[in-house]
């Protein structure tokens, strides 16, 4: 069972990974995108933190609802409307019923591929989400298959986002939304760990 | 980075403010939300309202084209970031008279999916919302199996039209089909000579020598498709209007509106020397435009360069919605 | 030096070309000059002529001015360098409606000498020429000894009360009176972050290290009063308000027009974000502008920066004239 | 006597001493004005040189004329007027009948003194013009007298042209109209040596 304190902890590992690696995210995106996407995220996990701070008492799903508002709200860009709707689908899907975990980052998953229409092997966050909650269902999620997973999106040529205008120039460089993602589920991670 | 602002994070909020009070006759501001809708309510009462935006540091785009006749509210997102749905929502509500609300999005995974939301949103409302997608960078190879093409300085040539047309009573369907038909003769591409810096970012998007150019850059500092040295004016117009006429197959026997976009630094002097070399190109294959502008109106904040934009009016009516008066700060 | 022309001796024509092709609506070029005359020849007929003019790099000004309810003609110089007795004289013969004509001349050796020179050939052709010598920077000590404060952005509000003015049918006498009342009342003051480059010169007018800003810098890469590092937007504000102040004695009492001016590489951006912070500035002292606007209007090529002109209405018409709505490519 | 063909290898030199130093008087206008003192003068005394050659059989009044048309012109900025109106008043003062250089001289001087209100000291071309005037009458030009009168500008704080709004800063550079004046006198030198 994933509770709302867990939850709340997993979001502010999440936060601060994004407030520490902010340059590098905005660096990764420079080359292949337009240079912002550590400024977006740090905007909206700002946001997230401070909505998170005022809610001590609240469930899973108020949890997950406020995290998706504040990111809806805050961040913009591709990032946002794709993170916000992970967590709205988490907000949902905690709303029917579910505090168990597969099931929950499954429909956040199913959010993201609906909302944004990619695919795995796109060279975008997916490329992190798509192996990460199949491990997560099979139970054997560890920090080596997330920074495969990240890595992978390295010689990739991208399908989706600003990278797809690249053709082949993409490759070689790290996805920054797959390297964002890699950060959320290390979180992940070290939550569970501590558990 | 050398440039007048105060804190980074500061610029969207501080520009907007600046903005609309520097201009009360023509925007003002939906509370608490970086939206801007017409001040003239009046002019839009009975139409169908028009609604784009998208990241800010591409000024006068959008907010300096809301005003009668072209857009009802402009939504600005952060530096090259589109705005949020909840923002662009805002202004949906803020402008919709009953008639309905047409978005006008630029091809960017970011501006299609906050629209999406937005249009969710008012759906939910019962505000009927429909929209368009403008992706007329033909420096891009379009694709089913990319973003597709990037929505650039066209997307200023679709505010006018649509806004021409709604001001004229078009219904929301009307303007649908009426943007579906101009989009395909939307014809862009551009080239840089240096890049714009992101107040939060602190370095330029790229880095050109300097005696080189890129042809096909975006707004946002996106690469191109060439670069190289440094060329005569005559050179670039050779070369812009080559790409564009692979697409469009430029012909006497038919009518063209012209846009040539300063991208932020480059100065009108620069401009309209590219307008007679271009004039000059177009006169040779016989083509005189029918209508042209010459002018920063889809900007990358401070990038020097200069994108050209051919639309073929293919219906005599669009001739006559780019000329419709407006009022407006910009165009 | 990187920039979008062909040879550096060519720009002006080529500009010049570009410029009345683009807009044949709005322009049109006197035969063999580098001079502009308004396309529609009906709206000047009974009335006053307005010419003003000057070096190139200024775009756009001046010829961007032209139109119904504001010049009449514009003459383009070369690069920075006034035009010659000869343009500026086509450009009077051009614009004569037997009611006079009135040139409005920005305050240098150059202009001032060229100016004259045409007033003496016009009026051997019995045309009736008066002139007002706008002299607006006050970055500049006014002294009987020296050539005295430099004309600047200011001038384009000369252009916009004058215009409106002419159009409503003063006479030249009229016009002189207005432009002597109007003239002790505009003020400008600039701060530039980068010099502009003369195409035929190849290297900018002065360096500024990648932090440095410059107050008081004219149009034509003059030095200003004070070179130091740069500071937030609101710093700017307080810098060159104070020096306004100085002169104008800012009271909430009174009527103020604001003129937020780009150099030309200034994104609107900062030129907002300024606006932002002058309004505040303004309103701590209890003043809100009556009239305000926001852009290039009269630029120096690609330099960075933005001159600020106050300009103080202390008769009620003057706001009028400067709504007065006109038909021109620019204002 | 001054004759239309010694006016014409006058006009020559200092057209070709205008080409040559170009640069250099346009890089003396960086500082203290606009930077385009050489590119006017060149763009005036090409199109002079073009004027002149069309001109064979001129009178020295035609000469005149023929150079003062071509720099008011084609030169514009401060220069043009001032020299354009130099070479009309000598137009004028042969008309009259004088083919006297100090007499043909001084009516330029009075009309730059004219037409641009300013005097010896204000560190503008005068301070050239005056001292080499004077010394023409007296009949002691020399090459160290038009280099001291040259040279006299660069202490000088300007009062007329660009060179003014820089007050005390302008001490130190010598004012390029004086030196393109310079240039003038001595292409007369040479003229007159050659006669
Ligand atoms: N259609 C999409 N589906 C999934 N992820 C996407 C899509 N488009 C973009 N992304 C992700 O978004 C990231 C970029 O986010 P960000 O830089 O914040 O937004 P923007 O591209 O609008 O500047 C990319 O690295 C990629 O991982
Ligand atoms: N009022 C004046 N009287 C005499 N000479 C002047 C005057 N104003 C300017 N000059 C001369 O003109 C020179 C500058 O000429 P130029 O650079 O060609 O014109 P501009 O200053 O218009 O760019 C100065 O160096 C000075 O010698
Ligand atoms: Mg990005
Ligand atoms: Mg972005
Ligand atoms: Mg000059
Ligand atoms: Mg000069």
């Amino acid at each position: 069972m994933f509770t709302a304190q867990a939850a709340t902890t997993w979001l502010t590992k999440f936060g601060d990974a994004i407030a520490t690696n902010k340059a590098y995210l905005s660096d990764l995106d420079t080359p292949i995108g337009d240079g912002d996407h550590g400024n977006n995220m740090a905007r909206g996990m700002t946001a997230v933190q401070a909505a998170l701070a005022t809610q001590t008492d609240a469930d899973l799903t108020t949890v997950f609802k406020t995290v998706a508002m504040a990111l809806i709200s805050k961040v913009g860009g591709a990032s946002g409307p794709l993170y916000g709707t992970a967590f709205l689908e988490m907000a949902k899907a905690s709303k029917a019923g579910t505090t168990d975990l597969p099931t929950l980052l499954a429909a956040a998953l199913a959010g993201i591929e609906k909302r944004g229409g990619a695919q795995a092997g796109d060279k975008t966050m997916l490329d992190v989400w798509v192996p990460v909650v199949a491990a997560v269902q099979a139970d054997k999620l560890d920090a080596t298959l997330i920074a495969t997973a990240v890595d992978s999106t390295k010689p990739m040529i991208a399908k989706k986002g600003r990278a797809s205008y690249l053709g082949e120039r993409a490759i070689g460089h790290l996805d920054p939304g797959a390297v964002s993602s890699g950060y959320l589920f290390t979180a992940l991670l070290e939550t569970e760990a501590q558990a | 980075m050398k440039k007048i602002i105060n804190a980074p994070q500061d610029v969207v909020p501080e520009m907007v403010d600046g903005l609309v009070r520097a201009y009360p006759q023509y925007l003002k501001q939906v509370p608490d939300t970086l939206a801007m809708v017409r001040s003239d309510t009046a002019s839009m009462v009975g139409k169908v309202g028009i609604v784009s935006g998208g990241g800010s540091g591409h000024e006068p785009a959008h907010a300096g084209f809301v005003g009668q006749g072209m857009l009802s509210a402009a939504v600005a997102g952060q530096v090259f970031t589109s705005p949020t749905p909840d923002q662009i929502y805002a202004a949906i509500k803020a402008v919709d008279q009953g008639q309905g609300v047409f978005l006008v999005v630029k091809n960017y995974s970011g501006d299609v999916m906050n629209f999406d939301m937005a249009k969710d949103m008012a759906e939910m409302d019962d505000i009927e919302v429909q929209s368009i997608v403008v992706d007329d960078d033909i420096a891009v190879k379009d694709s089913l199996y990319t973003q597709g093409r990037r929505g650039v300085a066209g997307t200023v040539l679709m505010h006018k039209v649509l806004g021409a047309a709604a001001d004229q009573g078009a219904s929301l369907d009307e303007l649908s089909q009426l943007a579906q038909a101009v989009l395909p003769h939307l014809n862009t591409v551009a080239v840089a000579l240096s890049a714009a810096t992101v107040p939060e970012v602190g370095k330029p998007g790229f880095e050109l020598a300097d005696d080189e150019i890129e042809y096909g850059v975006g707004i946002h500092s996106e690469p191109g498709y060439r670069r190289e040295k440094i060329k005569p004016s005559k050179a670039l117009v050779t070369e812009l209007l080559a790409k564009i006429d692979e697409r469009l197959h430029l012909d006497a026997s038919h009518q063209y509106a012209v846009l040539v976009n300063g991208m932020g630094a480059t100065p009108l002097m620069e401009q309209y020397i590219f307008s007679h070399d271009l004039l000059d190109a177009l006169a040779e294959k016989g083509i005189k435009p029918a209508f042209m502008k010459v002018g920063n109106y889809m900007t990358s904040i401070e990038m020097a360069g200069i994108s050209l934009t051919i639309f073929e009016l293919t219906d005599a009516k669009w001739l006559d919605y780019l000329t419709y008066p407006v009022k407006t700060i910009a165009w």
